[in-house]
């Protein structure tokens, strides 16, 4: 079967459910925080795709931007789970029940 | 100076005074004092000079002068700050303020010493205001407006003393009886307004007499509904209750306002507006079961069982002033009664006889009372014939002029209402009885505190009051003898309109004006007479030996007991008012603390709060079961969105 | 530039020039605001003396302004006066000045006090000058939350919390409501536009049919009713006033709280006539439990303030009265009523928060006899409680009296007509000649009369002509309404005669003149 | 030649994402964080398929470089030991299975029915060069929002990593 677009938004639609695979289940901050990465990753793929099929270069602006606020956002987020971890001495999610009322 | 403008300047002068003394002489007791007499001392000269101005007209009976500015005026309401000048305006405008005046002078001997003393003489200059509006009031609402303001000045009056509780309730309690007149009386203009579209007397008296049925079936209510002002005001039967209380008040208020003037409103507003109870009875359909009964029988009956009760109960008081309270209360039901007999003249005539001599007998009383260092029990009275000379003399003007002897003013006016009554044998009867029952408590009140020896130290070294205080008992007393050859009755027919009131003009001399009630109408003036002797005799016989106590309630049993506490009124009211509007006002507190407050508006924070926390067992805090919940929430709301 | 701009403007200004005066000299801080709301107060009663020859502007408002903002939203800022804001405007200018005399009282964090009565006076006067209903809400919303604030922050008594809270919910609720009805007649009005004028004319063109106004109307009867403390939505009132510092119970009870009535009058009743005449008679209803039951809540009170709360509820009575009865003189009573009341509401308040501070409580079964310890404040205490039962000479009893005058000649049918009107008025008359007076003398018994307390011995009298000038200026506007009350009939009438003719003009359109929807069996 | 390497790139990037996230014989985020190296690696092949040479470019270098050197420095740092296994949360398990595997479900039926590429062919050339015409010209205002997004980030880690953060 000839690779269409509807392959490659399979192919981020699979990536994008194991992102959020593991974001729910795993309780590791760090690696729930690989499973964001992973669903951003996801949609790059879709949107360069869309981007290639649909003639409009706009598409991997948007990814470019994307990685960009993603490379923010990693460091951001990393460091707040050090500076949480510095506290709790922990980076487990059951542990850091503190938004509880 | 024209007649408008006098009467302009009297208006203005007391209200002048009452606010130059609040604002400025407040601290200067005297200087208070004296602007205030020479208030109403230039007022009763302006309203001597107006009402010879007036005569000089030659306006014909019927006609009045008005002078007026708009004070309202609001889609089909129009409402002017009117003075209406006319006979009927001009007699009770001399007689406020002449009466005001002599009161007023009393006032400065009586009062004097009180640290309050320019704060009396401010109320009572906004009293001689508001009274004078009411005089003067050329249409309803102006009335309602001063009837109000002339409530609230009694109300100041007899608060005058408001740290004593006793004179404090009394204010209050006059206060909210004569709202409750007042609640029927603003009904009742509006009742008319609303079928006539106007509130101006004149217009109304023409409106209503080029169409009687222009009120259509609120003839008689709106009637009824206007008399419950009077019936507050001038203390008529159920609403009577507040005068005697009102007694707490000075003297010299007790004098001018509950005695002479204010209460004698509401006889003058039945007089002014009498057009209105004219009316052939005419009910609505839910009060069908009054139809035949008129609104003058109304007032006629109440005046009438306000006579009779309030001459009982004054049989077996023993305050000076509450007899005399009492006392007004029967000789208002009197004048009401001739209003309701259709003869607003003779109502009138007696109002304004009245207003001499019944504010001679208070300021007598008051006089005795200063020289007992306030004293007012009878029974510790007595003897005071020689040591109050003056006093005493006066007093007995009074008493006599009360009790209806001729040639005593008080004789020719209550024979007018006899004559009127003579109509419904019923209340001639009735009257009979009254003038009987008022000849024995006043001789019973001479005699027992003001004759035979002195049951009291503080009576037996009674001195007689400064002179002050005895020149205007003098002269009321003057008034009190001599009123009744003055014209009053001719010019108050005169100014009601009525047939025949230049056909009396004329009456032959003095010596016919004496007799001519016998002539006039004999058969009233006898047995008038009669009752007041048998009165007479009654009270000689009993109190004529001067007894210690009162030798009455042995021989009438309860019946003299339910006399001394008033048939009970009071406590029927306090009852009454305790099952409903506390009753009431109980009930809504209770429903707005539990209820709408509490069952409602906390039961609704209650409901939010308790799903507050049940949803918060949700927020476990834990990161992922908020990103599985919005993960879950998010594939819920795809599936029913694309799918 | 229309007066009206500077008269909401100038304490936005000032609210926004006090954030920048340093917060230890209070002294500035108060004199700002005193000369400020002075300025505003003198403008507004120019505004008063020059409204008869002022040159009529668009839809018969005066003193017009209009700048366009949001013209895709149809949003324009747009300020005019007729005879119905007119009064409201200068008593409310009025009251905030004597509201910023009183506040002297403030010692705690006075900078961001003033700011807030700053920008509560302006959002006050700019909710009843607006033209434009997208800015009158803005402006009744900008107000409100000072309010909200300073009852929290300043507030008293142990429930003040409590009362922040109940008075922000139902205030915000009520608000919301109200929005959903302006917005509903908004979207269905059909010309997209917030100008009040523009409303008004097409709607009285072409009005909406009969089914929709009956459906918007409640909306914003219930909502504006929330607003204004309508039973049996008032229970927030006497604990909010109880609990609010004197300046912003004198402002809300006294000003704010009439938005409701105003907006009620001026938008809900002229733009949907029809639903006006479904709606009234609950109206009428609801109107006789703010007049007597809360009259006889009032009764049971122990506590001043809770007594001027809850009289205060029931005043409002009269202006509901007034507006259910849809005739000329009904109206004009109720816009009397409203303006007479925010005197007689402000400086009811400014007394008691003047009691509260010389006697450290309001229980008035334990007061007595301070007419001679406080002569000036017993004084006028009295007259006020005076004007509360309706005396003439105060602004109030001309009020009141034309709405029972007008309300007698009303043909609004209860019930279907098994009820009268009249039976209405009577039970009004009822309860301002008699319910009034039985507790408003009670008071006075109780607190002046009487042999005086040990415990009030060292209470003393507002002295020095600053500190009485506040209630003197009401008082003197009380009065000066109740002598010559043409000072505001004259420019009302013409005004509520517009909005009664809108009323009796209206006929439901005739397919839908059996429309379902009656909510009155 | 193209599709195979497709299927190469698609099937490899779809395993190292599952042992990512879900590696049965590990715990250890430092397997996590090197399977998500890979996967990166396996996008940027097929980024290149679609002719995007600079975006699988910058994935390689940003994502695969430094991001990921990132994680694994913060592990050593936190020197995080293989997670341990508390207590088997069988519901919350099943239910996050179901969950995804519904958002699966919802997303490939979209994409099934829905024919996004019917009628598309690949065309567009993501060269270097249009890209960067684009961000200068067009995007210059986001382009310099997100450097000043950048700034902050770095302002925010370097706050947040002061020692005596409270």
């Amino acid at each position: 079967m000839k690779v269409g677009l509807e392959h490659y938004l399979l192919i981020s639609a699979g990536l994008f459910s194991l992102g959020l695979l593991g974001v729910i289940l795993r309780r590791n901050l760090l690696v729930m925080y690989m499973g964001l990465e992973l669903m951003l990753n996801a949609a790059n793929l879709a949107l360069v795709a869309f981007s290639r099929y649909n003639k409009n270069l706009d598409g991997q602006l948007m990814v470019f931007f994307i990685i960009t606020v993603a490379a923010a956002e990693v460091s951001v987020g990393l460091a707040l789970i050090v500076a949480l971890y510095r506290r709790r001495q922990s980076a487990h999610v059951e542990d850091l029940t503190s938004l509880k009322f | 100076m024209q007649p408008e403008t006098l009467a302009w300047i009297i208006l203005a002068l007391p209200l002048l005074s009452a606010a130059g003394i609040t604002l400025f002489t407040r601290r200067n007791a005297g200087l208070s004092a004296a602007v205030s007499v020479t208030a109403v001392a230039a007022a009763f000269v302006a309203s001597v000079l107006l009402v010879l101005s007036y005569r000089g007209l030659h306006i014909p009976a019927g006609e009045c002068l008005i002078a007026s500015v708009n004070w309202l005026n609001v889609g089909g309401l129009s409402v002017e700050l009117g003075l209406r000048l006319d006979s009927l305006s001009n007699v009770m405008l001399l007689g406020v303020t002449g009466v005001g005046l002599m009161i007023h002078i009393y006032s400065c001997g009586y009062m004097a010493g009180d640290p309050s003393y320019a704060r009396f003489f401010a109320s009572l200059s906004l009293f001689m205001f508001s009274m004078l509006g009411i005089v003067l009031a050329s249409n309803f609402v102006m009335m309602f407006v001063f009837w109000e303001l002339v409530g609230v000045s009694s109300y100041l009056l007899i608060g005058f003393w408001f740290e004593r509780p006793a004179a404090a309730d009394a204010a209050k309690k006059a206060f909210l009886t004569n709202r409750i007149g007042d609640f029927g009386f603003l009904l009742g203009i509006i009742a008319v307004w609303a079928s006539l579209g106007t509130v101006d007397f004149l217009d109304l008296q023409r409106a209503l007499a080029a169409d009687p049925q222009a009120l259509g079936a609120f003839a008689s209510l709106a009637g009824v509904l206007v008399f419950m002002g009077a019936m507050g005001k001038s203390a008529q039967f159920p609403l009577h209750v507040w005068l005697p209380d009102a007694m707490e008040g000075p003297t010299p208020v007790s004098a001018l306002i509950h005695a002479a003037t204010m209460v004698a409103a509401g006889v003058y507003m039945l007089a002014r507006s009498f057009f209105l109870f004219e009316l052939a009875p005419a009910w609505p359909e839910s009060l069908g079961f009054l139809s035949g009964i008129s609104a003058l029988d109304v007032i006629a009956w109440t005046g009438g069982i306000t006579s009779l009760m309030a001459a009982l109960m004054a049989v077996q008081q023993s305050d000076i002033k509450r007899i005399l309270a009492y006392s007004t209360l029967s000789q208002l039901g009197y004048m009401v009664m001739a209003v309701g007999c259709a003869r607003p003249e003779a109502g009138m005539y007696h109002l304004v006889t009245h207003a001499f001599f019944k504010a001679l007998l208070f300021l007598g009383a008051g006089s005795v009372i200063h020289a007992l260092h306030h004293e007012q029990d009878i029974w510790k009275m007595g003897g005071l014939r020689s040591r109050l000379p003056v006093t005493y003399w006066t007093f007995l003007v009074g008493t006599l002029a009360l009790c209806g002897v001729p040639p005593f003013s008080g004789f020719y006016s209550k024979d007018g209402i006899l004559a009127a009554a003579e109509t419904r044998p019923v209340l001639f009867g009735l009257a009979l009885v009254v003038a009987a029952l008022t000849t024995f408590y006043m001789f019973r009140l001479v005699l027992v505190a003001l004759r035979g020896e002195p049951r009291d130290a503080a009576a037996s070294h009674a001195h007689e009051s400064p002179s002050v205080m005895l020149w205007p008992l003098r002269f009321l007393a003057i008034a009190s003898v001599f009123a009744g050859f003055w014209g009053i009755d001719t010019a108050l027919k005169r100014g009601l309109g009525m047939a025949g009131a230049s056909g009396h003009e004329d009456h032959g001399g003095f010596l016919a004006g004496v007799f001519e009630p016998f002539g006039h109408a004999p058969l009233a003036a006898f047995l008038g007479l009669f009752a007041t002797g048998i009165g007479f005799a009654v009270a000689w016989t009993l109190y004529g030996s001067h007894p210690v106590r009162d030798p009455l309630p042995e021989r009438l049993g309860p019946l003299a007991r339910w006399m001394r506490d008033k048939f009970y009124f009071d406590e029927a009211y306090a009852w009454l008012i305790r099952c409903t509007h506390d009753a009431l006002a109980a009930v809504a507190d209770w429903v707005d603390r539990w209820i709408v407050a509490g069952m409602f508006v906390r039961g609704l924070a209650g409901a939010t709060d308790v799903a507050g926390r049940a949803l918060r067992l949700v927020l476990t805090g834990n990161l992922q079961t908020y990103a599985f919940l919005a993960a879950a929430g998010m594939v819920v709301a795809l599936w029913i969105v694309v799918l | 530039m229309s007066p009206l701009t500077w008269i909401l403007g100038l304490p936005l200004l000032a609210a926004a020039g006090l954030c920048l005066v340093p917060r230890t000299s209070k002294g500035v801080l108060r004199t700002v605001a005193v000369a400020v709301t002075a300025v505003v107060a003198w403008m507004a009663i120019d505004l008063l003396l020059g409204f008869a020859t002022a040159p009529v502007g668009r839809g018969g408002y005066r003193f017009v302004q209009q700048i366009p903002w949001v013209e895709s939203l149809g949003i324009s800022f747009f300020v005019g006066v007729d005879g119905i804001n007119l009064g409201l405007i200068v008593m409310g200018a009025i009251v905030a000045f004597a509201a910023a005399c009183v506040s002297w009282e403030i010692e705690d964090r006075t900078k961001e006090y003033y700011v807030l009565l700053m920008l509560m006076t302006g959002g006050i006067l700019g909710a009843f000058a607006s033209l434009d209903v997208f800015f009158l809400y803005f402006f009744h919303e900008l107000a409100l939350v000072p309010t909200f604030i300073m009852i929290g922050v300043w507030g008293r008594g142990e429930r003040r919390q409590s009362a922040a809270f109940q008075i922000t919910l139902y205030l915000t609720l009520g608000a919301l409501v109200a929005l959903i009805g302006l917005i509903a007649l908004y979207l269905q009005s059909g010309v997209r536009t917030f100008d009040l004028v523009t409303l008004t004319d097409t709607l009285a063109a072409n009005p909406m049919p009969a089914a929709r106004q009956y459906f918007i109307f409640p909306w914003l009867m219930f909502g504006l009713g929330i607003l204004v403390s309508l039973w049996p939505f008032h229970t927030w009132a006497p604990l909010g006033y109880g609990a609010a510092p004197t300046a912003t119970a004198m402002l809300h009870a006294g000003v704010l709280k009439k938005f409701g009535l105003y907006v009620l009058l001026k938008v809900a009743v002229p733009l949907l006539p029809e639903g006006a005449k479904e709606w009234l008679p609950l109206l009428a209803w609801m109107c006789l439990g703010n007049i007597l039951y809360c009259g006889w809540v009032a009764m049971r009170q122990r506590d001043l303030n809770q007594l001027i709360g809850n009289s205060s509820v029931a005043h409002v009575g009269f202006v509901f009265l007034g507006v259910a009865s849809l005739t000329t003189v009904g109206v004009t009573g109720a816009v009397m009523v409203m303006v007479a009341h925010g005197f007689l509401a402000a400086l009811s308040f400014a007394l008691s928060g003047f009691l509260y501070r010389q006697t450290g409580s309001l229980d008035m079964g334990r007061m007595g006899g301070l007419l001679k310890q406080l002569p000036f404040t017993g004084t006028v205490m009295v007259m006020a409680m005076m004007a509360g039962c309706g005396l003439p000479g105060f602004g109030n009893f001309v009020g009141e009296m034309l709405v029972l005058f007008g309300g007698w000649k009303s043909d609004l049918l209860i019930c279907g007509g098994w009820i009268s009107f009249r039976w209405f008025v009577a039970a009004a008359a009822w309860g301002a000649l008699i319910v009034a007076a039985v507790y408003m003398l009670r008071a006075v018994r109780e607190m002046f009369h009487g042999p005086i307390g040990e415990t009030w011995r060292k209470s003393n009298d507002p002295t020095g002509a600053w500190r009485r000038l506040p209630y003197v200026v009401l008082l003197v506007s009380l009065l000066a309404l109740g002598v010559a009350p043409r000072l505001l009939t004259d420019h009302i009438e013409p005004s509520a005669k517009l909005i009664v003719d809108a009323v009796e003009r209206s006929r439901p359109a005739p397919h839908l003149a059996t429309a379902p929807g009656h909510p009155i069996p | 030649m193209t599709d195979v390497l497709f299927y190469v790139f698609g099937g490899l990037a779809l395993a190292c994402a599952f042992m990512t996230v879900a590696n049965p014989f590990s715990r250890s985020p430092v397997a996590s964080a090197l399977f998500l190296v890979l996967t990166m690696v396996w996008l940027a092949g097929l980024f290149v398929l679609l002719h995007a040479f600079f975006i699988a470019a910058v994935q390689i270098l940003v994502y695969a470089g430094a991001v990921m050197v990132l994680f694994l420095f913060v592990i050593m740092l936190l020197d995080l030991k293989e997670e341990e296994r508390r207590h088997w949360n069988r519901f919350g398990v099943g239910a996050g299975f179901i969950t995804v595997g519904g958002l699966l479900a919802v997303l490939a039926t979209t994409i099934v029915r829905s024919h996004a590429g019917a009628g598309l062919t690949p065309e567009l050339e993501g060269t270097t060069h249009a890209l960067g015409l684009a961000l200068f010209q067009r995007y210059l205002l986001p382009f310099e929002a997100v450097s000043v997004l950048l700034l902050v980030g770095m302002l925010g880690v370097i706050l947040l990593s002061r020692r005596d953060l409270k």
